[in-house]
């Protein structure tokens, strides 16, 4: 019986709130003494029935009873020479928490609302897939802008010092079956990630010239990535 | 603005899961018909209006609604009860108390931490933070200047459409502490006021026994 | 059957999950306005005709189609390119999961390769971490003093702004995280522990018979 009573409090603020309704207490007069001895007793209830929220109870308890014995001292004076109320911090924490309480009601009232309304779910279209036009995609990407962005790949690859002179067997073949390859599982490849892995200066001017190679006979489209320096390739079917 | 973008409009909405802002529906305009289009937040506006005023007159369950800084199709309450018996268990369950009181501090005190907020509820707040967070209703926005460089929380766009907002300033205002001690009875006359404002639907559905779905 | 389910149909149709059959738009009526009503599925069709003729002379920009043995609201084939413009225009603008997890693994632990990216999600990252790039919220920040020397990538100040975010240690922490979210057992500890505390202090004042300031 007393459980289903306690769980209707949100916390001690909350139960603290109801006394002072029920009772007809004047907020700024609370009676500390007998509201201590009855929120004690709900506490001693709580402890046993609701783990959750019984530390938050009990460290109310402590505030009340702390206030209870401050109240029996004599007054502290504020810097203004007014005597301070001990509970005068309580009453504005209850003050400040019956305002959510009360806006919280109000959004109640708006989920009700809310929840009344329906919207669309599930519903049917055809898309219409732009297709890229290379007119559009190789707008303002000219062989300067791929020499560039090759120059800039080669730049930064100079700082790797080659000791060893080896011979390094590569084709321009060779090249156009490496790009084959990586474009069977992407449809899209930044030159930079195709050239990354390359080390030797002459397999990358090899792997350019088989990408121009592969430009002219349609097998592949170049366009400009943005904001950034590289250029992205594609298969074209 | 030309009335053949009526329909665009109203395609475009109707197709959008989510409120759909203004700018959005010009942008798609002006994207495939040209930049050159006059056409303004206002033609908008004036375009939903002159649709849903085709839909009241044609009797459709549905019309356009202001939502989240967008638009979006949305039902009209009365049909709420044969929806409803549809819906799904979860979708029928309302937020809690706690859950509401702590919406309602984060909502109007946002960006806030969790220690500023349990001062004020008086109660540890974890796990009803952690079902807001999963909700959708709020989120993390950032860390709050002072010590220990706490999380801050703030509410989202699902807040707004869960509760029926346009906007953030939507929220019914908190009375001020001064107006809470002055007028006890405020609040029950408030409350009758909101009811006989925005509830009117809704009684007429409670009275018919509707609405009662929400409790099975 | 009464045209009032007109509306009612519509409203069912409209805000249903999945295309809906007919037997479940009859459960629906009957559900609610009673087991005796007469309603059929020649009547349920008969009023989808209706509606759809409606829309067509009001000219709407959808219709009702059936569709895998249920009825679905459908917006209009000429519609097509404006909301297909919004679609490319909404995928462009909105980062998918696989971005979204790219990004995170790259915020948290930054400077990092993309052999270490890949090693993570186990998928090779490319277009990714591409577009990423081209979305400027991560930038490469140098090459790692290993062999190959990989690019390393970081975030930018873009996406500091976009999260909200001064700097990058206000990232909200894995722990807090967890902490936040399912680490139930984290919490209920915390709280037998804080509780056990307050209540050998409260038996410490209740015994002296006055509570010492511990709450100043």
């Amino acid at each position: 019986m007393y459980k289903i009573k306690l769980e209707l409090f949100e916390g001690p603020l909350d139960l603290l709130l109801f006394f002072i309704k029920r009772d007809e207490i004047d907020i700024y007069d609370i009676p500390i003494s007998k509201i201590t001895s009855e929120f004690l007793e709900y506490v001693n209830l709580i402890k046993y029935l609701d783990l959750e929220i019984a530390g938050d109870f009990i460290l109310m308890a402590s505030t009340l009873m702390h206030i209870k014995v401050r109240l029996l001292l004599p007054r502290e004076i504020d810097e203004r020479g007014e005597e301070i109320d001990p509970r005068a911090e309580l009453v504005s924490r209850l003050l400040e928490y019956k305002r959510f309480k009360e806006m919280s009601e109000d959004m109640s009232i708006l989920e009700a609302n809310q929840r009344k309304v329906f919207f669309r779910n599930n519903y049917l279209y055809d898309p219409v897939e732009r297709p890229p036009e290379l007119e559009t995609l190789l707008r303002n990407v000219s062989v300067y802008d791929l020499a560039k962005v090759f120059k800039k790949v080669i730049e930064n690859n100079k700082p790797i010092p080659v000791h060893e002179i080896k011979k390094i067997p590569v084709s321009i073949e060779d090249q156009i079956n490496f790009i084959n390859t990586r474009l069977e599982s992407h449809s899209e490849l930044h030159f930079l990630s195709i050239v990354d892995d390359i080390r030797e200066k002459i397999r990358l001017v090899v792997t350019f010239i088989a990408l121009l190679e592969m430009v002219k006979m349609g097998r592949l489209g170049i366009r400009i990535s943005e904001n950034f320096n590289d250029f992205i390739l594609y298969k074209i079917q | 603005m030309d009335t053949v973008y009526h329909s665009i409009i109203e395609a475009l909405i109707f197709s959008s899961d989510e409120p759909i802002p203004s700018k959005m529906l010009i942008d798609a305009i002006k994207g495939l018909d040209g930049s050159d289009i006059a056409i303004t937040t206002e033609d908008i506006e004036e375009s939903v209006d002159s649709l849903n005023k085709r839909y009241d007159s044609e009797s459709r369950s549905f019309s356009i609604v202001r939502l989240a800084g967008g638009y979006v199709f949305a039902t009209k309450p009365e049909y709420a009860k044969y929806l409803g018996y549809l819906a799904t268990e979860k979708s029928k369950r309302r937020l809690s108390a706690a859950a509401l009181e702590t919406l309602a501090i984060i909502a109007y005190k946002q960006p806030i931490t969790k220690p500023e907020i349990e001062s004020i509820r008086g109660v540890n707040s974890d796990s009803i933070i952690a079902t807001l967070l999963e909700k959708t209703l709020v989120t993390i926005t950032g860390r709050a200047e002072k010590i220990g460089r706490p999380l801050l929380y703030g509410t989202t766009d699902e807040f707004l459409k869960y509760f029926g907002l346009n906007k953030l300033s939507d929220l019914p205002k908190p009375r001020e502490i001064e107006e809470i001690l002055n007028d006890e009875d405020f609040i029950e006359q408030k409350r009758k006021l909101l009811m006989s404002e925005i509830e009117e639907n809704i009684e007429k559905d409670i009275e018919s026994g509707a609405g009662e779905s929400q409790n099975q």
